[in-house]
């Protein structure tokens, strides 16, 4: 349903976050990261959570403290391990979180297709490799394709450029990464933005995310 | 023809009104029962007239499955633009706050479950809300289906809009479709120039809602024969 | 491989179609319908062609005269009979044109599947309907699915606003429609464009399809 | 562990030069492979270094997977730009004619085979071109595969960029894999530090192209012990 509702209050934009939810955190490393949004979450309180997200957190700050705060109970990306990821290390290493590694592109598909109604789909990524076992096959024109699963969020927390009251979305440069797929991937999407623009104001041509996927809009 | 033995329908808590519905009359009924701030699409024809009887202060937001979001009304005179048309490929405008996607992302907004109603004519709807609306069956027709079959599966909510009768007499709701389908247990709920139904999917059933310019009781002779 | 090149005559544009090859065309209705790609195809003189486009022409132009002209052997679309098809019309019912009806979201999104490698994929659209008969079915989360192949093309012909010299592309309102999802769909995309615009003046957030879609262009 | 059987290795047509190549001269000649007006992504790490070696004569476009077609160099001091990284999140510079789009589109690119070249590095490439370089297979690793195995399928040639053996020296190309594989049969070139191969799907096998500092008959006695 329509109707875009705006908020200053990260916390308040987040009502309803329950215990057990899966959230789809957007970002590219802290390009993309919805940081204002990441902190309220904790201190919305759920636990229990599956985060879906392309890393696991650096430091101890967004994702990081999230973990640290033993909110979530796991964590579906591609790309856990980084230099400073000591908080997901430990907590993975204890036992105390479950990883789902997923092909960075096959977490992108796997929530477009979520988004865009695909029941399921083969891919050739991933043949042959330990993140394929299990999963079923199917040789298609003469190629070896793994059946790949859709990834759907109860939200979405995502960041963006620029957000015209119907709720379309521009982007900026690389930052603009997970954020347009994951929003069409959860019930609830929550869009951070830098800058809030009149209607009529964003060009209909370069909206990247029209408004019927965005819910809730954070501004500063 | 017009009856029909086998039809579970119900009509025990219908409201009855004097007139039938015109075709104003079914649009703004229509209308009426999309929530505010819904995301719509209208199918080609008699639904797109529902888009004359929205109130502004609805909010809603109409889709074109050739890729437009906040679609306008049809274009008049130098308005026309060959670029901007609907799915009824008619010249339409472009108000503030739309914006334009591909075919690919269009249909995924439809397939993917993000439109609240779509409104679609029917040769006929079956108890268990069984859509066709595609193909007569005729052995010489030429097939053409365009997005039909995606719009059945993918809003929310999909309203027909429809005569009961078609001109032979025969009802369009049936205790199960003659007519090719277009899509299965899809329809929610059906408005018809005599009767507003809500298709109950639980129990396979057809529900009266209102009756326009008769009886429950005369529908319910005229659909099923009891 | 890159080096997208310029062309002001569309049939040297079209060079190597030959006969029996699959050419995707773009447009819905006259929208987006490169008008003149689609003439300079019967200069060509291929034969035997499968034609998916969403529709099978009107009146005795364009894809109508493609078909009058005896190029065609197969079309693939979702609405081939409209008021002023009689061309496609008398040609399907002699039985010299063969015909696949395809649901309309099923047709961009097997030519996304083929743009961006998906070996196959199942969709509830056509679950129990004449057009999924004798397709592979499969119940995924409690819902009937049909199992979908990619549609890929030799060709792609398609129509935009505007080219830079990367290939970059933008269109014109609900112009767009197949065009983007076909570019990535065929070996080689043939675009007829109103305008070309210099190195950097396109804006790189607003680009539909980047020039890695795009082979050809046909300015004016 | 230097030597082993039963690797398919062809060393019979190699060119062979004095020098090793050292960083810069691997990167250069990776470069020279890479033919003009390509589709090019270069992986995390070493790969990334090709793109200082190639000529803007050559009109190369890069990709990185994070969004980004047209790509430029790293960026420098105020160039910095949190928002404009490349896949090892290095801020980069947007030079024109570059492209943005998001990562499912930047994927079905990879994967819909759109790109010609994608450089990576490796920890095993095998005979038959399987590639090895996501994961030690070590018990208490944390598994983690980025854009690996989308590379490893997606590209039309795949190009390996690797020293030729381990620091314990054992070589690191292979009969099969011992460590976990990333994709099967995608490799086509393995640019090392003393020599160049091409991996000949047809025949199963390996075949030496140029050798660096060292000769032919070196280098197939140090890889398989014949």
């Amino acid at each position: 349903m329509g109707r875009t509702t705006f908020h200053t209050d990260p916390v308040e934009a987040l009502a309803g976050v329950a215990d057990g939810d899966t959230v789809l955190v957007g970002g590219f490393g802290m390009a993309g990261m919805p940081v204002r949004l990441v902190d309220a979450l904790i201190d919305v309180g759920a636990k229990g959570l599956t985060i879906v997200s392309n890393n696991a957190g650096n430091g101890e700050t967004g994702l990081a403290a999230l973990l640290k705060a033993g909110r979530v109970a796991k964590v579906i990306c591609s790309f856990p391990r980084q230099a400073d990821s000591y908080v997901f290390d430990g907590l993975y290493r204890a036992g105390e979180v479950e990883l789902e590694v997923v092909p960075q592109g096959n977490l992108a598909e796997r929530m477009r297709a979520a988004g865009a109604g695909i029941g399921a789909f083969y891919t050739p990524t991933g043949v042959g490799t330990l993140l394929a076992e299990g999963k079923e096959q199917r040789t298609i024109d003469g190629r070896d394709h793994v059946l790949e699963m859709p990834i759907r969020g109860d939200w979405a927390l995502i960041a963006a450029q620029a957000a015209d009251p119907m709720g379309n979305l521009v982007y900026r440069k690389t930052a603009r990464n997970f954020g347009p797929v994951m929003a069409t991937a959860a019930a609830t999407t929550v869009v951070e933005v830098r800058e809030t623009v009149d209607l009529g104001a964003m060009d209909p041509e370069a909206v990247v995310t029209p408004g019927i996927f965005v819910d809730r809009v954070v501004t500063s | 023809m017009t009856a029909q033995q086998g039809l579970p329908l119900d009509v025990s808590g219908a409201a009855e009104h004097p007139e039938p519905l015109d075709r104003a009359g079914l649009a703004a009924r229509v209308a009426r029962d999309v929530p505010a701030y819904a995301y719509v699409n209208l199918g080609i024809g008699q639904p797109t007239t529902v888009a004359d009887h929205l109130d502004p202060a609805q909010g809603v937001v109409l889709h074109t499955e050739n890729g437009m979001l906040g679609m306008g009304r049809a274009a008049h005179d130098d308005e026309v633009d060959p670029d901007l048309i609907n799915a009824g490929k008619v010249p339409v405008v472009e108000p503030p706050g739309a914006s334009y996607f591909h075919h690919a992302d269009s249909f995924a907004m439809m397939r993917g479950g993000h439109l609240d109603v779509c409104v679609l004519g029917a040769f006929q709807v079956s108890a268990a809300g069984d859509l066709a609306n595609w193909h007569t069956g005729a052995p010489d027709a030429i097939p053409a289906v365009g997005g039909a079959m995606d719009l059945a599966i993918g809003a929310k909510q999909v309203f027909v809009m429809m005569s009961l009768f078609a001109k032979d007499g025969s009802p369009k709701i049936v205790p199960s479709l003659t007519y090719p389908a277009t899509g299965l247990a899809c329809v929610d709920r059906v408005f018809t120039d005599l009767g507003v139904f809500a298709v109950d999917h639980e129990r396979g059933r057809v529900v009266l809602l209102e009756a326009y310019g008769t009886t429950a009781a005369d529908l319910a002779e005229r659909l099923t024969g009891a």
